[in-house]
Parts: structure tokens; C-alpha cells; sequence
């Protein structure tokens, strides 16, 4: 069925399509309206699950990590600082091997206060062993809800599924939902290899030590590194576990694609344009401008961000004369993080074939700076006559 | 050297006796029960059963007479203080080292 | 004005209603066969009162820009008083149209270059029973004879399904009287 | 009210194994295993970083043969109320669930967390276990360090400011139950958790808890001491049922006997409050007085 909702109404959808039993949810613009959402579902008794007003969003997940110890489908969404204030337990989360699923409406951090869309938030969360995965539109902001779900289940990492605070969350456009029994014929009930459980009881995130030790069948356990080195691993295969994700969400609702790179007019391009979310799309504007001048462009974006497609990113850019990265974030001191980790894959891939490309990278967006198609077009433009510069170059700044 | 068939992924404990090692070897004083002050003892019948209230390790049996587990008793000695009767005494664990040293 | 690709932008007060106005356009736009709609309200603190802006694309293709828009083909504007707090014509085509919401004479109004509509639409959702200055389904009625763009009957089942639990028919009358009483240019 | 429990009729089943990482002489091994007791099988816990993390164990091995979710520091309470909504969705309406947290866990970083879970009326146990300070970690100060304890970050002047009276917090919460509890009382405390498990809510303890190595006494002299901390009329023992206070136990019948042992014995029992002056000492002692005036009076 076709419906014309915001972002947050499609990332809601698919929550309630996937049957989550348990949601915990602070209040931050601009996630508001999907958690009000939910509440709305529950409360009219269209969802049967338990909606917990929280007092912050450090007790958001801690509700969510709880209620997914003890065998719950869990959910909870949310932006820019209320992510930072989440941090501690991001990381436990996912060293507690759980399954959460958790929309990030992106969001630029404080200080100063601002409440628009760039994707610092997410972004500084990238090495908390989350899968992250960035949305372009609201079929896709459904669609990896209810992927994310049967992936982080299969793999017992918790997911952020990304989208643009306002551009996407706030906007209204056109998608299909699916249909529930399709989502539950792609979705089995969540069935936790262990969940808290009075006759069979366990104490679960004791203290680790830094060696392994024997536990008390004689048998020997592993250490606080392994199991940081099994996340690590279970991250890496991951990848292929999306794969089958993707195949079997296509099987059943006849819609999908490559899980990690999303291209555009890439075959035969010479420079690519390299972005996460919504800017991806609006690229895609530029390249078919700069098509029609004659310069052949293309544009990839990146769904995946952790754990990182390397090796899929580097062969797609293989041979190419440029790579230009825009982002909406930065690893301040450097430049943007998507740009190391794109230069990091190249040179680990293409390094000493000659396919190496160079790469520019642009930030743009910063703070809701409006993005002018205009201003991409120019740019991208201006870096397939040669690299501009070594710095991250800031669009539409105003000096 | 580890193993790659560790059951799980995660710190998932089991209950099981002595996390804390024999904790008994942190004892510097042992529990010695004189049966003639004991009130189970005398009575022959369950009766008071301090000792075993409060002893914070669980090493102390609710029998007649109370026992103590040498294993895992840290000789706190809350058992000796709080006895109505004085009928634990800790005694300095040199003493028994010295006994024990004698039979071999 | 090319009917394949229409950029509109609303320019309204917070609380009266002009995102709900877009989106029932959007959606009948929609379902009259442009897979391509994008409505996006002014991101940031809307507070009652202050002048908000919503921008609404509609194409024959799926939208992939979700930029705002620069140069609108049509201006919505819900209070003539905003025409002194807002650059509403900024960017508007040459030829472009401008519905406008005033209590005053079509013939008040100069706008070189720009096809003017106007209606008391405040007015007349008061007598088509709304409450004083509920005026965002009235001016989708203005709106569809200033512009001829899906057709009344489509958007007045999309006022009557957004409002199926909140007065349907007196919305739905507002837009049909706005829609008989817009003047438009000769 | 219920028949009150004693030491021959107190369940013998444990719920703690022997030989835990625990100090010697530890009162929390005292409180939590009668607490574990009075709670039963079908509990499940929920602990943060504190003495308790240690005392339960270190991975691969449990010493609580309950089921228990170490979280972090400052989201004790959520957590509650995260296994609760999971039991809600799953119907299993006969498990309860347990907070253990120390003093620093609730009074300092929880307090936020378990306001919340208060307000939101989430139906669950929280014990706070409150041994003075942050003793896990070598012994500073807490929101709940009395006045005049030295502590390893209060060396030389200790403590300067008042304990914070956190029963007194969760009561302006309007919680169905708030008890005060010693490790010293631990009857007390047994029946205590056993009146309150129907009550609706939140239900929140506070328990005294000697530690020998963070207040500076010999193992053995623990309970002594938490009976002096009592029986001095220093901290009470009472429970706060719907709004209604009323003294317990020993404290109760402080009231009948209208007699109080000087504060300064338990001040002398540790080393923790050396440096209190006797001036400082009769201060407080006035303190006292004029509490217990309240509740003589109360009684007439």
C-alpha cells in the first residue's frame, strides 16, 4: 500500500510492523514525532507493546538493554546530544551482544545549540561496535527498519538506522508499506539464545578479566579481549550476513539491491561522488547536470557504514580518476571520517595496481546550512578538473 | 592458550561455590566451637542459631552442632562476637599450622 | 506554468494549518498520478504565530532533490498580513501565480509580472462553520481555481479523508465556496 | 500486621554461594543474603558497579544463584523497569525484580534513574545498600558519607557537608513503601521486604551497612557497631507505609525505653571519625536529642 507520511511516520511504521514489544524514548527534536508516534500505536492499542517514558535517553537504552536481556524485541530513536548523553551505553549494548534496533534522526551536536540536520552525532558513535546504516528516503528508512531487525537478531549486534533529521524526518513523501504478513513471514518472533530466566540463572556482564579463566564446569572461558575480538570478527562477517538480508527481503517484497553501496551512473564514470543519506539523492541531480555538460560523473552512496564495505567501496571506485567525499560530519583536527576510511580502503585494495584514485573531500551541511544543488553541482564540477585541495574544502561557508 | 569453542559470546556467568578463590586461606583466626556453651548444643534441639544469621560468608551450618566450613570461612569472627553464650572462640591459625604439621 | 514538475510554496503562521494544507495537495497530487511529491515544512522552532514557510514539489518522476525551493511556480499565502513581513514573491517565476488570502479587493493588489488569485478566505470558512482563522482548507479550494491543477473533486476527498475524524464537511465546504468566490486575473 | 520472623523459622534456602570476593567481615554479604532469602527464587537482579559486583563474582563464575543483569552505573532503576515491561509483554507475572545498588550508585549517579522509575510507578524493589562511601574503590566520600568521616578523599578534614537523606527523597515520591534497615537487623529487614512485595510501585530500602575496611574497625565488631549506629539513636530503623512513618524494631523500642547509648560510643568504635572533636561530637549528640524529642513526643 502507498502512503505519503513523513520520515519519522515511515520509521515508526516499520517499528510497529516488526512487532517490537518493548520502546523506551526521551524526547529531542527532530526524533519527536516518531517516538509520539509509537505512543500513539500503543496507546490506541493498534501496537501491543509497552511504551516507557523515560527520564532521559542514558535510561532510554538502559530500558532497552534490560528489556532485550530478558528476551524483548526492543526500539528506541534518537538525535544529537540525546545520542552523546547515550553513550556509555551505546558501547554496552553492543558488548552485551544485543540485539537493539534504534533509529538515529541526525542531528548536529552542541555546543552552540542546533537543532538541524548533519550527521556529527551518528558519526561519533562510529566505533562503538553498532552496525550503522544510513537511509536516503523513506522507503528505505522502512525498509532497513525492518531489515535491521532481522540482522541484528541474526548477528546479536545492536543497529542505528541513520536518516536526515528534518530533511527526511520532517518531510513528506511517497511509500509503499508493506504488508504485515510479509513482514512476519520475513520476520520470525525474537527468540534470544539466552534470556534472564529465574530456572536457568546466570549473572550476565560480570566483571572480565584480562585472561581467560575457567568456569565452574571445568572448562575454560574466555577473557574480557575475547570477547571484544568476537565482536570484532562477528562485525567483519556481518557483511555477508547483510547480503542475505538484502536477498531475502527481495524475495519477499520484491525490492532491494546492493546492502552496502547504492550507485548511480558509476560504470562508466570517471570521478564518483561519495556521500551518506539524503545528499546521495540530491547528487544525483548534480551528476545528471554535469552529464549533460559532458563530464562523466557518478554517485555512490554508502548504506554501510559500520562495519565499513571496504572491499566492495574500493573495487566499485577501482580505476577512477577521482573520488569526492561529501559529508555532513567531521573527525574534527582531520577531516571526514568517511573520507580516512574511504582513502584506508583504496590504498589497502588498489594500492600499487594504478587504480588508485585521489580523493577530495568537501563537508557540507554543517548545522542545517542549506545545501544548494546549485553549490554541489559547482563543486563537483571544480574536482573533476583536479583535487582542490588537501583540506576538506566547507561548502557555502561564509567567511 | 584459549579455546575458539568458548560457549558464548558474552560474560555470562554461572553460579558456582568460590568466585573468591578457597577463601578459607584468608583466614588469620579460626572459629572454634566449645559444644558445652553451644544452646543447640546443650538444649539438643534447634535453638539460637546467631552464629548463622549473621555469619556473612554462609559457612556456618544450622546443625547441631553448627559447623563451620574451614574451606571457605574468612575468620571474621562476627560469629564469636555476637555468640550469647561465648561459645566460639577464634584462635590464632598458627596454632592449627603447627597441629597440622605435627600429624605429617 | 510545465505541469510535469511544479515547485509550491506556502507561506503561512505557525498553527494555521498550512503544512496539513500541503499535505492534503501532495497526497492528491499523488493519486492523480505524479509519483514524485515532496512536501517539506521550514525545519526549526515553529511557535503559534510567527510566519513559517512550507515548500511542496510535485513531479511526474520520483524527486531525488529535496532541497527547498528557489524558484516556485505558484505562492500560497495564508494572511495578506504576511505580505509585510515576507518576501513571498521572492524567487517566483515570471508568470508565476500568488494566491492570497485578504479580506481586501482583488483589484487592491499590484503585482507586476505575477498572475494574482484572491479570496476572504477567512471569511469563508467562518460561514462554512470552522472557527475564526482556520483558513488551510479553504485555500486549497483558491488555490485549485487559481491554478487548475488536480481538480476540485480529488482534493476535497483528501480534505474529507485527513479531517475524517474532525469536521470533514465543513472543510470540505470551505474549499468549494473559496473555490466559486476566487478572483483571479481577467 | 504479620507474624514477625525469627531466626527458627527463617528460610534455610540460599540464594548466595560460599567464597566470594567479598571483605572479610563484609555486613552487605549479611544484608543481601538475608535479602535474597525474603525475595525468594523468582527474582531477578539488577546490579551496578559497586562492592556488589565484586561480591557476585567475577566472570566466568556467579556467586548469586539468582538470575542478575550487571548494568551501568547510572542506570539501575531503568533497568528495572526494562526486564519489567519485558515480563509485562510476556505475561510472566510471578517473577519479581530487585535493585541492589550501593550508596554512591543511588544517592550520587542513580538518583536521576530511579526518580524516574519512582514517578513512573514501576512496580520493583530497590535496596540501597548504604555503606558510607564509595568503598569499591578505595573509600571516598558519598552523597550519603555522614559529617565528620574521614574518608581517601576527605583525608585530613573529613566529610564537611550533612548525609543525604535519601529515604527521605523516595518518600517525597509518594511511594507506596520506604524503609530505613540495618545489616545489624537483619530479622528487620527479612520481614520488612516480606510486607511490602504486594504493595503497587516502586518500594525503596535503605540498609545500613558496616564496612570494615572504609569506616575503620575490626570484622568481627561489624554487627556491634551497626547495633551502636541504632542504638544511639543515630540512624533509625522505621518504614514509611503509604505516607505513614513509623519506628521499627530496635528504634521502636528506643521509644519505650526513652533511652539512648551517647552518640560518641559509636563514633569511638571507628576509625573513620578520629578526627571529630568533642565539641563536634556533643553537637550532633544534640542533634539526636531533639530527632528523638520528636518521636517521644509523637508517642504521648
Amino acid at each position: 500500500m502507498h502512503m505519503i507520511e513523513d520520515g519519522n511516520t515511515a520509521a515508526a511504521l516499520g517499528v510497529k510492523l516488526c512487532r517490537a514489544t518493548v520502546i523506551a524514548a526521551y524526547p529531542i527534536t527532530p526524533q519527536t514525532p516518531l517516538t509520539e508516534k509509537l505512543s500513539e500505536y500503543v496507546e490506541s492499542g493498534e501496537m501491543k507493546a509497552e511504551y516507557i517514558p523515560v527520564e532521559s535517553e542514558h535510561s532510554a537504552l538502559a530500558v532497552c538493554i534490560a528489556a532485550s536481556s530478558a528476551g524483548a524485541r526492543v526500539f528506541t530513536a534518537t538525535s544529537a546530544n540525546g545520542l552523546l548523553y547515550m553513550h556509555e551505553q551505546v558501547q554496552w549494548a553492543s558488548g552485551a551482544r544485543l540485539p537493539i534496533v534504534m533509529c538515529v534522526v541526525n542531528r548536529a551536536v552542541g555546543a552552540p545549540w542546533n537543532v538541524w540536520n548533519d550527521q556529527q552525532d551518528s558519526i561519533s558513535q562510529r566505533d562503538t561496535g553498532w552496525i550503522q546504516i544510513y537511509c536516503a528516503d523513506h522507503q528505505q528508512i522502512i525498509d532497513t527498519v525492518i531489515k535491521a531487525y532481522w540482522l541484528a537478531e541474526k548477528v546479536n549486534i545492536p543497529i542505528m538506522v541513520c536518516y536526515d533529521g528534518y530533511i527526511l524526518s520532517h518531510t513528506t513523501m511517497p511509500f509503499d508499506l508493506p504488508d504485515q504478513e510479509k513482514v512476519d513471514a520475513f520476520l520470525p518472533p525474537f527468540q534470544p539464545e539466552y534470556a534472564l530466566n529465574p530456572d536457568e540463572p546466570a549473572n550476565l556482564n560480570t566483571v572480565t578479566l584480562p585472561d581467560v579463566r575457567v568456569d565452574v564446569y571445568g572448562e575454560l572461558a574466555h577473557g574480557y579481549m575475547e570477547i571484544r575480538y568476537l565482536l570484532q570478527e562477528d562485525l567483519r562477517t556481518t557483511l555477508q550476513v547483510a547480503a542475505e538480508a538484502e536477498k531475502r527481503f527481495a524475495e519477499i517484497f520484491g525490492r532491494g539491491g546492493d546492502p552496502y553501496i547504492e550507485p548511480y551512473r558509476c560504470d562508466d564514470a570517471e570521478h564518483v561522488a561519495v556521500g551518506m543519506g539524503s545528499i546521495t539523492y540530491q547528487m544525483r541531480v548534480c551528476v545528471d547536470a554535469l552529464r549533460n555538460e559532458g563530464i562523466k560523473v557518478g554517485v555512490m552512496g554508502v548504506r554501510f557504514y559500520r562495519p565499513f564495505p571496504d572491499e566492495t567501496i574500493a573495487y566499485a571506485l577501482q580505476g577512477k580518476k577521482s573520488v569526492i567525499v561529501f559529508e555532513k560530519a567531521l573527525s574534527y583536527g582531520y577531516e571526514g571520517a568517511l573520507a580516512s576510511d574511504l582513502k584506508s580502503a583504496l590504498y589497502e585494495h588498489l594500492a600499487g595496481t594504478g587504480a588508485l584514485p585521489s580523493v577530495q573531500n568537501f563537508i557540507a551541511g554543517i548545522g542545517g546550512r542549506e545545501i544548494r544543488t546549485e553549490d554541489l553541482t559547482h563543486a563537483l564540477r571544480a574536482a573533476t578538473r583536479g583535487r582542490v585541495s588537501k583540506e576538506p574544502l566547507w561548502i557555502g561557508i561564509k567567511l | 592458550m584459549g579455546t575458539r569453542s568458548y560457549k558464548r559470546k558474552t560474560s555470562h556467568s554461572e553460579p558456582g561455590p568460590g568466585d573468591g578463590g578457597r577463601t578459607g586461606s584468608w583466614r588469620v583466626e579460626r572459629p572454634v566451637l566449645d559444644q558445652s556453651l553451644c544452646i543447640p548444643c546443650k538444649r539438643n534441639k534447634e535453638a539460637c542459631y546467631i552464629c548463622w544469621l549473621f555469619c556473612p560468608e554462609i559457612v556456618i551450618s544450622r546443625t547441631i552442632p553448627p559447623t563451620f566450613d574451614l574451606e571457605y570461612c574468612k575468620g571474621c569472627g562476627i560469629c564469636a562476637e555476637e555468640c550469647p553464650t561465648k561459645a566460639i572462640t577464634m584462635v590464632d591459625e598458627a596454632h592449627f599450622a603447627e597441629k597440622e604439621k605435627d600429624k605429617e | 506554468m510545465n505541469k510535469d514538475f511544479i515547485e509550491i510554496r506556502w507561506h503561512g503562521r505557525g498553527g494555521q494549518g498550512a503544512i496539513t494544507a500541503a499535505k492534503i495537495v501532495a497526497g492528491a497530487a499523488f493519486v492523480s498520478g505524479y509519483p514524485g511529491v515532496v512536501m517539506a515544512p521550514t525545519f526549526g522552532t515553529e511557535r503559534r504565530g510567527a510566519p513559517v514557510m512550507t515548500s511542496l514539489k510535485i513531479s511526474r518522476e520520483k524527486i531525488y532533490d529535496l532541497s527547498p525551493i528557489e524558484t516556485p511556480d505558484i505562492v500560497v499565502v495564508l494572511d495578506h498580513l504576511l505580505l509585510n513581513e515576507a518576501d513571498v514573491t521572492h524567487g517566483l517565476k515570471p508568470g508565476g501565480i500568488i494566491v492570497l488570502n485578504t479580506p481586501l479587493a482583488h483589484d487592491f493588489y499590484h503585482f507586476k509580472n505575477y498572475q494574482l488569485a484572491t479570496a476572504d478566505v477567512t471569511a469563508i470558512s467562518v460561514e462554512a462553520g470552522l472557527p475564526h482563522g482556520m483558513v488551510n482548507t479553504g485555500i486549497i479550494g483558491s488555490l485549485e481555481k487559481a491554478t487548475n491543477l488536480l481538480g476540485l473533486d480529488i482534493l476535497i476527498k483528501n480534505i474529507d479523508e485527513e479531517f475524517k475524524t474532525r469536521k470533514p464537511e465543513k472543510n470540505s465546504r470551505a474549499a468549494k465556496i473559496a473555490y466559486k468566490r476566487t478572483v483571479t486575473e481577467d | 500486621m504479620q507474624a514477625k520472623t525469627n531466626i527458627l523459622n527463617l528460610p534455610t534456602r540460599e540464594f548466595v554461594h560460599p567464597g566470594t570476593r567479598a571483605c572479610t567481615g563484609c555486613g552487605l554479604a549479611i544484608a543481601y543474603r538475608i535479602g535474597l532469602k525474603a525475595l525468594g527464587k523468582d527474582t531477578m537482579l539488577i546490579v551496578p558497579p559497586s562492592c556488589l559486583t565484586v561480591l557476585q563474582g567475577l566472570f566466568p563464575v556467579a556467586s548469586t544463584k539468582l538470575p542478575c543483569l550487571n548494568v551501568t552505573f547510572a542506570s539501575t532503576a531503568a533497568a528495572a523497569t526494562g526486564i519489567l515491561a519485558a515480563l509485562k509483554t510476556q505475561g510472566k507475572k510471578h517473577i519479581s525484580v530487585a535493585a541492589w545498588a550501593g550508596d554512591g550508585g543511588t544517592s550520587d549517579i542513580g538518583l536521576q534513574a530511579l526518580s524516574g522509575a519512582a514517578e513512573r510507578g514501576d512496580n520493583f524493589i530497590y535496596f540501597c545498600y548504604d555503606n558510607e562511601g564509595y568503598m569499591n574503590t578505595g573509600a571516598q566520600r558519598s552523597g550519603t558519607t555522614p559529617i565528620g568521616a574521614v574518608t581517601a578523599n576527605t583525608p585530613f578534614k573529613g566529610k564537611q557537608q550533612q548525609k543525604k537523606d535519601v529515604p527521605a527523597i523516595m518518600a517525597a515520591h509518594k511511594l507506596s513503601y520506604v524503609a530505613a534497615c540495618s545489616a545489624a537487623y537483619p530479622l528487620d529487614l527479612y520481614d520488612k521486604i516480606k510486607g511490602c512485595v504486594n504493595l503497587p510501585g516502586t518500594k525503596y530500602f535503605h540498609i545500613h551497612i558496616p564496612c570494615p575496611p572504609g569506616w575503620g574497625y575490626a570484622p568481627r565488631y561489624g554487627i556491634k557497631i551497626g547495633r551502636l549506629a541504632v542504638e544511639t539513636g543515630y540512624y533509625d530503623l522505621y518504614e514509611i507505609v503509604h505516607g505513614e512513618f513509623k519506628l521499627t524494631a530496635a528504634s521502636a523500642k528506643l521509644v519505650e525505653k526513652r533511652k539512648l547509648i551517647p552518640v560518641r560510643e559509636y563514633f569511638r568504635s571507628q576509625s573513620r571519625f578520629k578526627i571529630l572533636t568533642d565539641d563536634q561530637i556533643a553537637a550532633i549528640q544534640t542533634e539526636i536529642d531533639a530527632k528523638w524529642a520528636g518521636y517521644y513526643k509523637k508517642d504521648e
